[in-house]
């Protein structure tokens, strides 16, 4: 027996695996994966031929779902579901894992996107992401390289209700604000360590903080002097789910494994290695009443996109 | 062979297998693949789905749209640009590989080679931590007094994007013009001197001239492998990092327009080998006027 | 002009690679306008005392005059000589125009300068019409003489040439020699030619300077070194020659005797002192040359010889003639003849009388 | 090739600096492979193995390295062995069929390597070839072919003909002739070629991952890594490479240094 | 050996680049054991036959046989010829006993074998010890032996030598020139030997080939291209030499005149069949070489002139004296004698008499 896994670092770690196959006697191999971007052109690329499971988010799995990548889950085949905290255990609740009735993807891992700043460089401390536009922090701010979310956070600034479908005029009036934006931005980073990296070496006052609590933790390990904040408007957050490929070869391990990770003692082994919230255990990720707005589909990714890279290359 | 053999000799036969093994992997493995994802380049998508209606839309939108010429050009320059700095700073050294002799030489030039087979994304990220607003160059700097705040020369701009491309790929440069100097007869430099030429003429008149080949070579093996680079611009370029080779790779994301990426990098492809053949023109001109002294 | 003439001197010139001496101490003394070959054979060091003059390589030790004045210590650029280099070393990427404007350009000078100054020296070496064309698009002889154009354009004070013509074919190689000396007569300039070639060195040299394993042997005009060799070595090496050995007899005026196993010889002393104070019995060679043996008794009875002929060779303008004389034979002898159209009447195995004049004959000592 | 003292010495105080360039970046994982880093602060006085052992013990990390030397060896065999052959089919005749060969070789080596990774896992997806390591072998030495090919091909364009009409002439048959005169004229551009293209396999993330089946190689495992941060046991293994290729290269120019490369100075 | 002891035959072979012509149809038959040499300038051609018959190069017309049968097909290592490549072309990366030992181990032959006849091999040409040397560690002479000995270790039918003596210096050529023909004899197989040298061909060969422009003009021994030229090529190839024109007038037995701006000549007619039907007043040239004119007035009284002395050359064996004679001293005339060491009593503006015999002298048709 053969378990093909597609995922990000810490989602498979060594020792899960391990005890995994010792459980079951299956064979499992895990490759690993740096972007979005790639999972999409490995899948497709593929046409889900090459892994049984792959780690994605609500937001990105619907293309999956649209272009028939995936294969829904026997939920019954997963029973630890009933141990997942509340906000993940009832799945119809949850944004974008469902299509038709059928559950395509369970939830791993979340986490919010909120704001790091420097407790000495920025005071009093934040509440609104307007702050990456104040003039004071010129030079100082680094944003994250996603026109998807990057359109959606400025949108929440903006007061827009919707931040996922956006009117034409919505568009241009955020792209004017996103070009803005870049007066005060010292460069746009894709991973945490990248982040941190370059906040170590660099005069750096605000983060955009695409991977949340686990940058903060990161950073505090580090030694950093730094604090997180949920923004006023709504704090944008990211669900990584594990969704089955239509190339599974064997449904029954890969539904074995999902129920596997969803066992307490690796979710919270999770949230301690990664800093991410796991959704089985209460982590301090995101405080429950904070106002999180999970990601969805946005209206046209293809249009975003084309207008990020209009965007960055705006002089 | 012109012989005039009208049917297939022994000799014709064995020419045509040859040709046949030789084009057989080729074509398989770079030409079947790439016609495909050539094709691709006359779709469109709409959603997750390619339609196979056949259109030039995608190489008309790369002249339309404003962005992408610009882009294209700027980081045409850019990977200009990393040529130059390579061959500027690779020159000398293959220079001195050149002059010294024996196994000092060869111990030298596998002493370049070595930082190749350090994996490059641990490289740039030293990079990254040596040239930061208060990295180690900085920090090094302001403690010498040079400098009394942090330069800003080298922090995420092109010209971090620039010095960090051509640090990864210096020892690309220097090989193949150590191994055009080498072969430039010493005689001719003797010559050169005999007839007054002081050392810099002499390298400016004979030795330079002589070296383009090579030149050009590490030229165009810098400039298509930073072409090709699309990490080092995201990870040391901050705003300005936004090159061609990203955006191609954008399309093959989250945008998922494949057959506009296909055309982008069916045009990039064809200026490349433009540049190369003109490259290499230019080159066997000089190298056929060295062949016979 | 001062000193007697003398325009580059070098005083004990020596040069070691390691441990290895290729060069003894050497002293050669190079007239102003004169046309001097240094001939010897692969390895005698002629390359080195060239490349030492130009600069191209340090001596070890003694000194190297210019006008009297030690240039040891100057850099090639300096040093007002000019070489043609054996395999041309023109310049692959410039035209033959720019290869012999090329001293001109770094000196500085003016481009209308340069291009009258080009003009001239092609139209000298007759190469006019090629002027922009490239040396691969040149044929042998022609890359020589763009050569030469190129080292003398600088009107240097010396031409050194390192065998220029070794790789030519022998009737172009005719052709540059007497072109070398016909241009050597029209500009004037010293010529310091490089050669192995016995032949060539005779036909152009004003005086010949023959090397072998890091020495001087002998210096002179070619009349002198094929006729008065002073050393064994030199006797041999200008074409096939008789040397029979033997030791010295008594004088007779401008005459000496020398004793060898084919009978006393008589040989004419033509002012070599190194003979004049040899003792008798010292050992000599009795050298004459092959085409002054003469078939037949002589008139007078000294010198002649009668022997059996080994073998007839039949080499173009002359035909060579083997025969061994002597007890048993042991004595080998060499004739050289005219060719005739008829061919020789002489067959290997036959018996035959040869003679050679006193005045043909030399000593040289052992 | 010729310098004046002078010369000289401005050459190595450049060669110097390019070698402060390219080992510099070298020395920051070097340090924090032996030494505790704290807040981007080297502890100098906290010399630690640790980051070893983690290392001997990761054999996530270890089964990539080992499958990035497996895919770096057979891809530059590979790849020499066909950028000789075919140097040597394109250096046998002109043709526009040669031309248009020289092209394909060369196309992998400029496109953008997602565009050659996705056309290649498209292409095997069509005709159901299994994605495995033989399938990252096969892209990197599409990717690399180009490189080994020019190096070789300008080496073979200097070589004199009249060696190969020799061997014939003697009676040796075509695999003779480049079995016994041909590769062994060949070794240093080889050697060079060799060098580059396992450099670039080295490195090769974007084919890789998308040709990939079920196993990762280093870069693939690296780049992963780089959403969490690195953790110092990687320091210790680019450490331990650095250390082995650096010796090996030494031991090389001390014990293989050909002869005639030694003879060949005058 | 059938068809009389023909090994090779080329029947109309002809070669063309492009639409450039580089060998007309050719003819030649190589005996078996012969030393043959094909004797032309630079572009005649020469190379090319040579790689045609090795097999390097595919004639575009015409055959080659080999014991009769055609070999044109053949690939060049089914070929029984070896070849001693003008830049020796020696494995660099092998060392002399591996480069001579190549031809048998190809073969497959036991390696015992191998050492014991590279052994021979190398003794014969004299390199016993330097087997375990480099090419790049012998000298250009010895070089070329290895060579040598490498083409003929596998017994080939016939050995191809393009020009093999050319870069060396004229004392090592001598030798090797000795050499060669010492082997030939040895081991008996047949030699073709291409040189520019006309010394070097009438040295060696049993017969001379002379090409020039893609064609052979004459093919004979030594003597016979030396005193019968059958074209005008041919007679101004060998050497200096005195051609006259004129018109042929009336036979005489073995003897026909010429009627020249010098006078009538009597030349000797030595079974010229083209000179036996070419009508009187038929343009043709009185030949006769340098070294048979002798000076003074003839015994009988033919061929004779008197002229003013231009020119004296010493040349070592030989001194050459030019002459100007005829009206206005417009015919140059060219006269060699044997060298004597207190050299010539003739100087330059002496008027003096000059004859050569009839027999010495020899008609070429223009
Ligand atoms: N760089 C060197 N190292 C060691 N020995 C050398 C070097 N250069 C020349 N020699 C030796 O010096 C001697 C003289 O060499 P040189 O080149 O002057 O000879 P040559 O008379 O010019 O001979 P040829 O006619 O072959 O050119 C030779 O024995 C040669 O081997
Ligand atoms: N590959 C070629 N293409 C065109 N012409 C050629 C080629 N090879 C030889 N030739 C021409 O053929 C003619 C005969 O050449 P070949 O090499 O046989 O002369 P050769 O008698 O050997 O002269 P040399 O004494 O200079 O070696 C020359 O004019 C040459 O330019
Ligand atoms: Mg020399
Ligand atoms: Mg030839």
């Amino acid at each position: 027996k053969e378990l093909r896994i597609l995922a990000w670092q810490g989602y498979a770690d060594d020792d899960w695996v391990k005890e995994f196959e010792k459980q079951t006697g299956a064979d499992v191999s895990v490759v690993f994966i740096g972007t979005d971007d790639e999972i999409w052109a490995k899948i497709k690329g593929s046409e889900g031929k090459d892994f049984d499971l792959f780690a994605v988010n609500t937001a990105q799995l619907q293309r999956y779902i649209d272009a028939g990548l995936t294969t829904p889950y026997d939920l019954s085949k997963i029973p630890n579901l009933k141990e997942a905290l509340p906000r993940f255990r009832d799945l119809t609740q949850v944004n974008g894992v469902m299509r038709d009735g059928k559950v395509y993807a369970i939830p791993l891992c979340f986490d919010s996107i909120g704001l790091i700043y420097d407790t000495d460089k920025v005071k009093p401390a934040p509440t609104s992401m307007e702050v990456l536009w104040d003039p004071k922090y010129k030079g100082k701010v680094l944003a994250y390289d996603n026109g998807e979310h990057n359109f959606s956070f400025t949108a929440l600034t903006l007061g827009i209700q919707d931040p996922f479908h956006l009117t034409p005029e919505q568009m241009e009036q955020v792209k004017a604000k996103l070009i803005e934006l870049k007066k005060n931005v010292l460069s746009f980073y894709t991973t945490a360590d990248e982040a941190l990296q370059i906040y170590q070496n660099n005069d750096v006052a605000l983060i955009w903080a695409n991977y949340g609590q686990q940058q903060v933790k990161a950073m505090t390990d580090a030694g950093a002097h730094v604090a997180y904040v949920n923004a006023s408007e709504g704090a944008l957050a990211w669900l990584d789910t594990w969704a089955m490929t239509s190339g599974v070869q064997d449904k029954d391990l890969a539904e074995q494994w999902v129920n596997f990770v969803l066992q307490k003692k690796i979710g919270q082994q999770l949230s301690e290695r990664t800093g991410f919230g796991n959704t089985v255990v209460p982590a301090p990720s995101a405080g429950e009443k904070d106002k999180l707005v999970w990601l969805q589909l946005v209206e046209d990714p293809l249009k975003r996109s084309d207008m990020w890279n209009e965007i960055k290359a705006a002089p | 062979m012109k012989s005039a053999a009208p049917i297939l000799t022994p000799s014709r036969l064995r020419d045509l297998t040859m040709a046949t093994a030789a084009y057989i992997l080729p074509v398989v493995f770079v030409l079947l693949p790439l016609a495909t994802f050539f094709v691709y380049s006359f779709f469109s998508v709409q959603g997750v789905q390619l339609v196979r209606d056949p259109t030039l839309l995608n190489y008309r939108r790369f002249f339309a749209d404003e962005i992408y010429l610009p882009v294209f050009l700027k980081t045409c320059r850019l990977c200009l640009e990393v040529a130059g700095l390579t061959i500027l700073f690779g020159y000398p050294v293959a220079y001195l590989l050149a002059v010294l002799r024996g196994r000092k030489k060869y111990v030298l030039l596998l002493l370049l080679l070595v930082p190749l087979l350090m994996s490059y994304i641990i490289k740039i990220y030293a990079i990254r931590s040596i040239l930061g607003g208060t990295g180690f160059l900085n920090r090094f700097l302001l403690w010498t007094g040079v400098i009394d705040e942090p330069s800003m020369l080298f922090v995420y701009n092109l010209n971090a994007v620039l010095l960090t491309l051509s640090v990864l790929l210096l020892p690309f440069a220097i090989l193949p013009i150590f191994l055009s100097l080498e072969r430039i007869p010493r005689r001719l430099l003797e010559a050169s001197s005999d007839l007054g030429g002081s050392g810099w003429q002499t390298f400016r008149m004979v030795t330079l001239p002589l070296s383009l080949p090579g030149v050009i070579a590490a030229a165009s093996f810098v400039f298509v492998l930073a072409l090709g680079d699309f990490l080092t611009p995201q990870m040391v370029g901050g705003q300005s990092g936004f090159t061609f080779g990203r955006i191609i790779y954008s399309q093959f994301g989250a945008a998922f327009n494949w057959p506009f990426g296909a055309a982008l990098s069916a045009i990039l492809a064809v200026v490349v080998m433009l540049a190369i053949v003109i490259g290499a023109r230019f080159g066997n001109r000089a190298a056929a006027r060295g062949s016979s002294l | 002009m001062k000193s007697s003439g003398i325009l580059l001197e070098l005083q004990g010139v020596s040069k070691s690679y390691g441990a290895v001496k290729v060069l003894e101490a050497v002293d050669l003394a190079v007239r102003d306008g004169e046309f001097i070959t240094i001939l010897g054979p692969s390895g005698s060091g002629k390359t080195t005392i060239l490349r030492m003059i130009g600069g191209f390589t340090q001596p070890s030790g003694g000194q190297i005059l210019l006008d009297g004045k030690d240039i040891v210590a100057q850099p090639i650029n300096r040093r007002p000589f000019n070489t043609v280099f054996q395999d041309y070393a023109l310049f692959p990427h410039m035209t033959v125009a720019a290869n012999v404007g090329y001293g001109l350009r770094v000196r500085g000078e003016a481009r209308d300068e340069i291009a009258r100054r080009v003009k001239e020296a092609l139209a000298l070496v007759q190469l006019g019409d090629l002027a922009e064309r490239y040396p691969s698009q040149i044929s042998g002889g022609q890359r020589q003489r763009v050569a030469l154009a190129r080292a003398i354009i600088c009107q240097p004070r010396l031409i050194l040439l390192d065998e220029p013509l070794a790789a030519l074919d022998l009737a172009l190689r005719r052709q540059m020699q007497e072109f070398l000396k016909e241009i050597q007569r029209q500009i004037r300039t010293t010529f310091l030619f490089v050669t192995h070639d016995q032949e060539e060195a005779i036909a152009m040299a004003d005086r010949i300077c023959v090397m072998n394993e890091g020495r001087i042997l002998q210096l002179g005009s070619a009349h002198d070194v094929y006729y008065r060799p002073t050393s064994e070595f030199v006797a041999r090496f200008f074409g096939e020659n008789n040397l029979i050995e033997g030791r010295l007899e008594e004088s007779q005026g401008e005459w000496r005797w020398i004793a060898t196993p084919i009978g006393r010889l008589r040989c004419a002393v033509d002012g070599q002192p190194e003979l004049a104070t040899a003792t008798r019995g010292r050992r000599a060679f009795a050298v004459f040359r092959p085409e002054s043996v003469a078939a037949g008794a002589p008139a007078g009875g000294d010198n002649h010889v009668e022997g059996t002929v080994t073998h007839v060779s039949f080499g173009g303008a002359s035909t060579s003639i083997s025969l061994s004389v002597g007890e048993g034979g042991r004595t080998k002898f060499l004739l050289r003849w005219p060719s005739r159209a008829e061919g020789v009447s002489i067959s290997p195995g036959q018996r035959m009388a040869a003679h050679w004049r006193p005045t043909d004959c030399r000593l040289v000592l052992a | 090739m010729i310098a004046s003292r002078g010369a000289m010495v401005l050459l190595a105080c450049l060669t110097g600096f390019v070698f402060l360039l390219l080992y510099g970046p070298l020395l920051l994982p070097i340090v924090s492979s032996l030494f505790t880093v704290k807040q981007g602060l080297v502890q100098w006085d906290q010399p630690t193995l640790q980051a070893y052992g983690t290392l001997a013990a990761n054999e996530g990390i270890l089964e990539a390295l080992r499958n990035t030397f497996m895919v770096g060896i057979s891809a530059v065999i590979l790849s020499l062995v066909l950028g000789t052959a075919l140097a040597f089919y394109v250096n046998s005749g002109e043709s526009p069929g040669r031309q248009f060969l020289q092209f394909l070789i060369f196309l992998p080596f400029l496109l953008p390597p997602i565009i050659i990774g996705l056309s290649l896992l498209i292409f095997f997806r069509e005709i159901a070839f299994p994605r495995s390591l033989v399938t990252i072998i096969i892209g990197h030495t599409v990717f690399v072919l180009a490189l080994v090919y020019r190096i070789v091909l300008v080496r073979l364009q200097a070589l004199s003909r009249s060696l190969v009409e020799a061997s014939f002439d003697l009676g040796a048959s075509g695999w003779q002739t480049f079995r016994l005169v041909l590769l062994p004229n060949l070794t240093g551009a080889l050697a060079g070629a060799a060098v580059l293209a396992f450099a670039l396999s080295f490195d090769e993330t974007l084919i890789t991952i998308l040709v990939t089946g079920t196993q990762n190689t280093l870069p693939i495992r690296l780049w992963a890594m780089m959403r969490l941060g690195f953790t110092p046991d990687i320091n210790a293994l680019v450490t331990l490479i650095l250390a082995f290729t650096t010796a090996l290269c030494l031991l090389a120019a001390r014990y293989l240094t050909p002869r005639e490369l030694l003879a060949e100075e005058s």
